[in-house]
Order: structure tokens, then sequence, then C-alpha cells
């Protein structure tokens, strides 16, 4: 069954989504146990899968049993793998988180709800895994649809802050289908190995250069970096929690291992560093990205809008990262792809727990909050540490081998972006748990009022926000471990 | 934002046509795009799924992987207007409008009350106007050719053009003319929800399980070859039947999705009143 | 010039492919009225597919249907010569981009209707503007 | 193929698109996004794309144009642009 692996960890959670959605008019209940039950399977042939790459190296997996060029095939290296655990592992456990806030927001609608969380997951699991240029197209797609519909779900405007992000969304799919095309009438393939075989001799071409920019502008709009992120913060914060903490870590992660695998394998370093001189203009955008989201995120007065633009400055850490054109740089960036989709749940679940119990994330909201849920605040502390940068967490290793890479590139302004950015993030975290300590200003006079009572949210939201955060220390501590036996092999060595 | 969006516009034509520049000519038997992969679709096809149209051999079989996501991206869309719209309401809310049929007589019904029992008053929509007899007769006439069509579109697949995709569209297209030329509670009543909704999902199940028979037949997924143990025939024979089947599940599909869309969207999720 | 013009009428296709999409483009950023830029959004979709069909083209070519087809399979009954028959490829390509445009259409329209049930107009500014008041 | 018809049709595209985004009418841009469909569906069939613009033609033409004319009757036609 090994050998199957790469089938499995799409085809299961895409047939149970149409199960859930079948299932759905016969009985409610029935749909969160096949989910779960869906998704387990996924990250255990994730799992399976990583370990079997780190065995035996990259697999091909021919669907259709069509030799590459011809059919699609899957190509699983250590580079997806390592993404695919990831998202896998984080949609589960948000899954589960999820269970009690979907029911409280959208009571009669938790069916289609589940079956569009799966679809979602398919989508982008297939995105992670495929080594087809339009498959990605397709699959892009279904996790875009997917992911508007879930947002809209939300309340006061989030269906037109959804419908701007479809907008958005679609131009930069169509982007890339275009450059997909470009790419196809000059080299007549769409399998990702076989068009970069056939393009060095047309480096030089127009076109290639052509389908090169509009590609990464697609995939820019898709991952709001810098200046096409606007759609990003609106349509974050207003859907309901259970749709924002799974698209919150995982769409914009899996839109930069997309670049990642454009310039790795479909462009070949080689051209998109030392032909190509854009490293260093896409770096200073990088920078730009990084102190416009500190700053708006510091202008902001809600816990949860905070928390997208800071999502906006961490896509410049990682565009960023991966363009400054060196080993360390790119290592750092598929580090904090892993640990930004760690943090970034985890902040987000905490937001979840206080919007299943406080009805509202205004900062004005938060006051006494520590006495009210303390785990849910402990947990809150540890990944804001992680997105500060403090040693024992996963955060700081990543931002390390992010800032030795642009000393090495000699990029110093992306340096002390990085460091701006930190400084930031010390200021917003700890004005926000400045907060949660306050106590709520009493309407009386004197000693009246009574210390608020404990309300902890449920046990099966607090159980995955623990595990996530042990997993913030935990990865911090195997970072030399991931990095020396998964990420070490994910680059090519053409890039020193 | 006038400037800006001809700027942003502008810029974009200008690079492709830059891009355009190292293009081959158009329709340029030499181009790479005609060399590298498509000789081999056209020339083996044949050989390895006996499918004359190519179109389908490719879209079903060498790239099966593709549709069958196509199909689960029309599923979500289906899913994503009814998680929008639908809303359900368990008593008929606001006024109905009867009319009665010998007398042409209009009834505006209150919210909660009733109608005497009676067999001559036929509920009718806010907008309602007159029957047109032709219309009316026409579209009664033309509705069973369309599926007929449709039909044949579907299994004709394999030898002229057209598959599951247009005869599920067709098929579609078919109920909602029914919607449109008399009401939506009459096509609901041939096609119930419920049903619509189901038939949606097992469209897309018939297209990536017969992907699975395939895994657990013992070949990779969608590998219909696997097949021709189950159906008794060489493996060549076995493609050209998975590609029918799977044909099926997609016409399936997309037939009940653009049902489900379009009365969810012409009735705003009420499904009590159409266009 | 007449090099120019050469290019100009060689590729014609592609022009035509480039001024649609920048009408889809402008529309899509420019217009206020929300279906107005669902409408822009699909031009753009389907300039993109006349460009993928384009590249499909082949001079001297036929639709990619084999004659003969019926019946016999098997090496030698019948050379196919694949400078006949137009190169199928972007057409099935094509086929999986309209699905999806009608796809992504259905989801805007009616996210569009949710948010006309709630606002009352489709107009953005409009829209924004009563989100301020509140 | 004949290149006068191509061009004819070609130009009616454009016309028809302009047209679809800048009428102030949403009705009437639903028609003629449903004629715009239609043109490039006739488009497609001279470039010997016949699955193509089958398909164009049942959801471009056909279904596309029933959405934005269901989504237009249960909204509004009008429009400042």
């Amino acid at each position: 069954m090994s050998q199957q692996y790469p089938a499995l960890l799409v085809i299961v959670p895409l047939l149970s989504a149409l199960v859930i959605s079948a299932a759905g008019w016969i009985n409610k209940r029935l749909c969160f146990p096949i989910a779960v039950a869906a998704l387990g399977v996924a990250a255990y042939s994730c799992i399976g899968l990583l370990l079997r790459v780190l065995e035996e190296g990259a697999i091909v997996y021919r669907l259709g049993g069509w030799d590459p060029p011809m059919g699609i095939a899957y190509y699983v290296d250590h580079l997806n793998g390592l993404v695919l655990v990831v998202v896998s592992v984080v949609a589960f456990l948000n899954l589960i988180a999820s269970k009690k806030s979907i029911e409280l927001e959208l009571p009669d609608k938790t069916a289609p709800f589940y079956a569009l969380y799966v679809l979602q997951v398919t989508g982008l699991l297939g995105i992670v895994a495929t080594g087809d240029a339009f498959n990605l197209y397709v699959l892009l797609e279904i996790t875009a649809l997917s992911g508007y519909a879930m947002l809209a779900m939300g309340k006061d405007r989030a269906q037109l802050s959804t419908l701007n992000y479809l907008y958005m969304g679609t131009i930069g799919a169509c982007f890339y289908l275009l450059g997909v095309g470009y790419l196809y009438i000059v080299t007549g393939s769409l399998n990702m190995v076989d068009i970069a075989n056939i393009l060095p001799p047309l480096y030089e071409s127009k076109a290639v250069l052509g389908a090169f920019i509009i590609c990464l502008v697609g995939v820019w709009v898709k991952m709001a970096f810098f200046p096409l992120h606007a759609w990003l913060p609106n349509a974050y914060t207003h859907g309901p929690s259970a749709a924002s903490s799974l698209i919150a870590p995982l769409v914009t992660k899996v839109m930069i291992y997309v670049m990642i695998r454009l310039i790795l394998t479909v462009f070949t370093p080689e051209f998109a560093f030392n032909i190509l001189a854009v490293s260093k203009p896409i770096v200073w955008l990088a920078v730009a990205a990084i102190f416009m989201g500190a700053i708006l995120a510091l202008a902001e007065r809600n816990l949860k809008k905070m928390l997208t633009y800071i999502i906006v400055a961490e896509v410049g850490y990682m565009v960023g990262g991966a363009w400054l054109g060196n080993r360390t740089g790119m290592t750092g960036a598929i580090l904090h792809i892993v640990n930004d989709a760690l943090m970034t749940l985890c902040a987000f679940l905490v937001v979840s727990n206080i919007a299943y119990k406080l009805k509202g994330y205004a900062f004005d909201d938060l006051k006494g909050l520590v006495r009210k849920m303390p785990f849910t605040m402990g947990a809150f502390v540890i990944a804001a540490l992680s997105i500060i940068g403090v040693p024992p967490t996963c955060g700081f290793f990543s931002k390390w081998y992010l800032i030795s890479g642009a000393i090495q590139a000699g990029q110093y302004a992306f340096m002390v972006a990085l460091l701006f950015s930190s400084l930031v993030n010390v200021v917003l975290f700890f004005r926000v748990i400045e907060i949660c300590y306050y106590e709520p200003f009493s309407n009386g006079h004197g000693h009246d009022h009574h210390p608020e009572p404990m309300a902890e949210a449920p046990l099966t939201m607090l159980v995955p926000l623990f595990i996530v955060a042990a997993g913030l220390v935990l990865v911090g501590l195997y970072t030399g471990d991931i990095v020396n036996n998964i990420i070490e092999f994910a680059i090519p060595k053409s890039i020193v | 934002m006038k400037i800006l969006g001809l700027i942003i516009a502008l810029s974009t034509g200008v690079l492709l046509i830059y891009a355009t520049g190292d293009f081959p000519g158009w329709a340029d038997p030499a181009s790479p795009a005609s060399l590298h992969l498509s000789p081999h679709f056209i020339e083996k096809t044949m050989e390895e799924t006996s499918v004359p149209n190519i179109v389908t051999a490719v879209l079903a079989d060498y790239r099966g992987y593709d549709t069958m996501y196509e199909t689960a991206v029309i599923f979500t869309a289906g899913l994503a207007c009814f998680i929008l719209l639908r809303i359900f309401v368990r008593e008929e809310p606001g006024d109905r409008l009867y009319r009665h049929l010998l007398t042409g007589v209009t009834v505006r019904v209150k919210e909660g009350a009733k109608l005497p029992p009676s067999e001559d008053f036929e509920r009718i929509d806010a907008t309602w106007t007159p029957p047109d007899l032709i219309i009316k007769t026409i579209c009664r006439f033309l509705i069973p050719f369309i599926q007929l069509f449709a039909l044949y579109v579907i299994a004709h697949g394999h030898h002229s053009p057209g598959g599951g995709f247009q005869g599920g569209v067709i098929l579609g297209a078919s109920i909602i003319l029914l919607a449109i030329s008399q009401d939506l509670r009459t096509s609901v009543r041939r096609m119930r929800e419920k049903l619509d909704a189901v038939l949606c999902a097992v469209g897309v199940i018939i297209y990536a399980g017969t992907g699975a028979l395939c895994l657990l037949l013992g070949l990779n997924f969608l590998d219909y070859s696997a097949l021709a143990s189950v159906l008794h025939c060489d493996p060549v024979t076995a493609r050209s039947h998975g590609i029918l089947i799977v044909e099926i599940g997609v016409g399936i599909a997309v037939m009940c999705t653009m049902i489900w869309i379009y009365n969810n969207v012409s009735s705003t999720g009420k499904y009590d009143e159409g266009l | 010039m007449g090099d120019l013009i050469q290019i100009v009428v060689a590729k014609y296709n592609y022009w035509i492919y480039i001024t649609l999409m920048m009408i889809g483009l402008y529309a899509m950023i420019v217009k206020n009225n929300l279906v107005k830029k669902i409408v822009g959004m699909n031009i753009f979709q389907t300039a993109i597919i006349l460009f993928y069909v384009s590249t499909g083209a082949k001079r001297g070519a036929t639709i990619p249907i084999l004659e003969h087809g019926h019946g016999e399979h098997g090496a030698g009954a019948h050379m196919v010569h694949a400078v006949d028959y137009i190169n199928p490829l972007p057409h099935v390509l094509m086929l999986t981009a309209i699905v999806v445009s009608v796809a992504t259409l259905g989801v805007a329209l009616a996210l569009a209707i949710r948010i006309y049930n709630r606002h009352n107009t489709l107009e953005e500014d409009e829209i924004l503007a009563q989100i301020r008041e509140k | 193929m004949i290149w006068q018809l191509d061009l004819a049709i070609l130009t009616l595209v454009v016309i028809a698109g302009i047209g679809a985004i800048t009428v102030k009418d949403l009705l009437g841009a639903a028609i003629l996004f449903g004629a715009y469909s239609f043109m490039m569906c006739l488009l497609w069939s001279i470039m010997g794309a016949v699955d193509v613009s089958f398909t164009e033609a049942s959801v471009g033409a056909g279904v596309s144009t029933v959405f934005f004319v269901a989504a237009v009757f249960r909204t509004t036609r009008r429009t400042k642009d």
C-alpha cells in the first residue's frame, strides 16, 4: 500500500468530501467523523510518504499509468514531502479544534461546511504534490472556490471582502494560467521537470521572460505579496473562525511553496538568480512588504485584523528569503513555511477560542482575559514568543537563517527589515498581553467587583491548541534535524 | 482609480505584446507546441485507447486526473452556491399568491394563513404573467428532444465532438428551460433538491470511484486498463469503456450542479419563486 | 514598414486576445458595479482561452477527430500523421478552463446576490458608505 | 480557414466585449456578454477547436447567460457605469 501513498493522500479526502455532502442530507452527525477519518488518513499517508522520500529519494507517481510528459505525474521530493506533512497535520488539528465553533457559528450548514473544508485540504495537498503545471491551476481553483465559500459565511462585511478576494484570486490564477500558456507555446510541454529540461537553450527568449514574470505576479497576487496584498486582511478577518484558522496558516504558505517550486524546478535557479538580475528589486519589495505589514499591524485595534497584517509581513520574510539567492536564505524561507504555518495556526486558534467565548476580538473586549481564559492565553504567549522570535521557539531559528542569509548576500536592508519587524512584533504582542492583564472596568465604586470566574473554552478546542503550542517548541528544538535531513536535500546543489 | 486601472491594463498589455515577439508564427506546423507532445497523442491515441476523438481520449484518459478535479471544481461551485444562498425556512414566510383557475381571480394569502382545501387554486409567483400558450407548448415539446440530444452527446463523445461536460450542461439546460417556461416549483417537483444534491456528489463519486477501483485492482489511480479483468475485455478496450464510465459520471455531476446553481440563484435560496 | 505589417498580420489572433484581456482587466479594476466586474472577469478568462486555442491552431490540418475511427485498432491499420490534425492538447486544457470559469461565475453571482440582499445596492462605493455609517 | 470571416468575427468579439462593459444596464450587459461568448464560440470552431466551441456554446453562451439574467433579475438592472 505504501506505493499508493501519493494517490491516497488526495483521493481519500476528495471521496470523503463527496460522501460528507451526500451524508449531510441523511444525518448531519455523520459528517464530522468522516471528515476526521479522511484527514487522519491523509495525514498518515503524508507522513508515510515523507519517510519513504527520506529513505529512497524523490518519488514519481504516474496517474493513469501514463509516463510523465504524456500524462500527469505526482513528483514528491524532500521539499513537498515536508510541506505535505505540514499542510495535512495543520488541517487535521484545526478540524478537531473547530468542531464546536463551526456548530456555534453555522448551525444549519455544518455538512456543506465540512465538505468544503475537506475539499480545500484536498486542493492544497494536490497543489503541493503535483508535478504538472496545468494540474496545479485546476487545484488552485478548487482551493480558491472552497475558500471563498467558507470565508463568505462570516458576518458583517464578509461577503464584500470575499468578493474582492474572488476578483483578485481569479486575476492571480488567470495570470498563472497565462504564464503556463506562454511556457507551453515555447516548450510544448506541461510537465514541470520536462519544461525544465527543454528550457536551457531558450533562456534568452522574450517569451520565457514574459512567462516567468506573469507566473510570478499571479502567484504573488494569490499570496498577498506587498503591493498586491489589499484583499487579504478584510477577507481573513471577517470569515468564520474555523475557516480563517484553516486558510490563514495554509493558503499563503502553499503559494510560497509554489513560488519556490517555480524557481527551483521549473525555471531553475540558474535562470532565476543568474540570468535575470531581478533578485535585488524583489528583495526590496519584500522589505517594503515587511515594513508595511508591521506598520499597518501597529495601527490596528482588533486582534484578528492585527494578525492578518502580520501575515502580510511574514509573506515578505519568505519571499525575501527565497530571493536572496543563497542556500542559507532559501533554507530560512523553507523552514519559515513550516514555522509560520504552525505559528499562525496557534494564533488563530487562540482567536477562535476567544471568539467562541467572547463574541468579539477588538482590543477592548480582551480585558481581563488572562483570568478568564488562562490556558488559551498561555498558548497565545508561546505563539507570540515564536512570532517575535525568542530562542526556544521555532520562530527564532528560521529568522536566524534568514538574517544570516541576508548578511551573506549583502542585502542589509532585508536584515534591518527583519529586525524592525521583530521589534514591532514585541510591541504588538506585549500591548495585547498587557490589555489582557487589565481587569475590566467596574461601574460601581471601590471593591464591589468580584474577580471573573474562569470561563475556558471546551477541551476539544484546548487540546489541539496545546499540541500546536508544544509543536512550536518541539520544532524549534529539532530544527537542526529538519534542516540537515530534509531541507538540505530539498535545495539543489547549484545554490551555494 | 480610472487612471490606475488604465496603467495596470496597459502595462500588462505591453508586457504581453513584448513577450509575444518571440512566439512561433501563428498556426505554424513546426512550432514546439505542435512537435513535442501532440504528435504522440495524435498518432498513438487509437492504438492505446481506441477512441477516435483525440480530445476525449486526452481529456478523460491521458489527463483524466485534471478532468476529475474539474468535475470537483464544478461540484465545489454548486456546494458554494448552496451554502452561500440557501435559506432554510420551516414556515413559508411572507404573503403567497394564488390564482383561481376558472375565474382568474388572484388571492393574496397572509403569512401563516391557509387556503380552503380546493383543487381550483394554483400557486403563482409574485411576478406572474399570463401563460403564453405558444411558449409553454413548444417548450414542453422541445425538452424531451433536448434531453435525447444530450444523451447522444454523452454517449457519442468517443466519435464526435462532445462528451460528459457538454451533454451534462445540455441536460441541465433542459431542466432550466422547464423552470423558465413553467415555474421553479414545477422543475423542483421533477428534480427534488435532495436528489439533485446527492446526485451531484454521486457523479463525482462515479469518476473518482472508477479511479479508486483501478487502484484496488492493483494498478495506478485512474489506470482504466485495470478494468479489463472486470469488464472481460482487452486493456485497450477497457480504457475506452473506462472513458465512457467517467464521462457518464461527469455528465450527471455537471447536470445536477447546473440545476442546483440555477435554482439557488434564481430564487435567492428560498426555492419558492423562480425567474 | 513591410516587416511590421507582416508581424501584425501574422499574429493577429494574439493581438486580439491581448486587447480583450486588457478590456477585462480594466473593467475588473475600474468598474464600480459588482456585476460589471464579474462580466469583466469572464471576458478576461475567455481571452485567455482564446490565447490557448490559438496556440493549438495548425495550418493545413483538420479537427482532431480521427477518420476511419470505427472498430479497428492496432498499429498499421491506418497510418495517422501528426501534421494532418490540429494539436488537441490546448483544447483539452481549455475545456477545463471553461468549466472553471462558469464555476467561478456561479460563486461570484451568489456572493453578489448576498451583498444585494444586505445592502440593497450593487455599487461598491455605496456599499462602502453604508458600512462606514454603521 | 477564411481570413475575412476570421477578421470580421474578431472585430465583432471586441465590439461585443467593449459593449458588455460600457452599457449602462446590467440586463443589456448580460445579453451582450452572451453575444460575446457566442462570437467566441464561432471563432473557435473556425480554428478547428470543435470540442471547445461546443462547450462554450452550451456553457458560455447558454448557461452563463442564464445565470447572469437570473442574478440581475434577483438584484437590480441599475448601474452607474
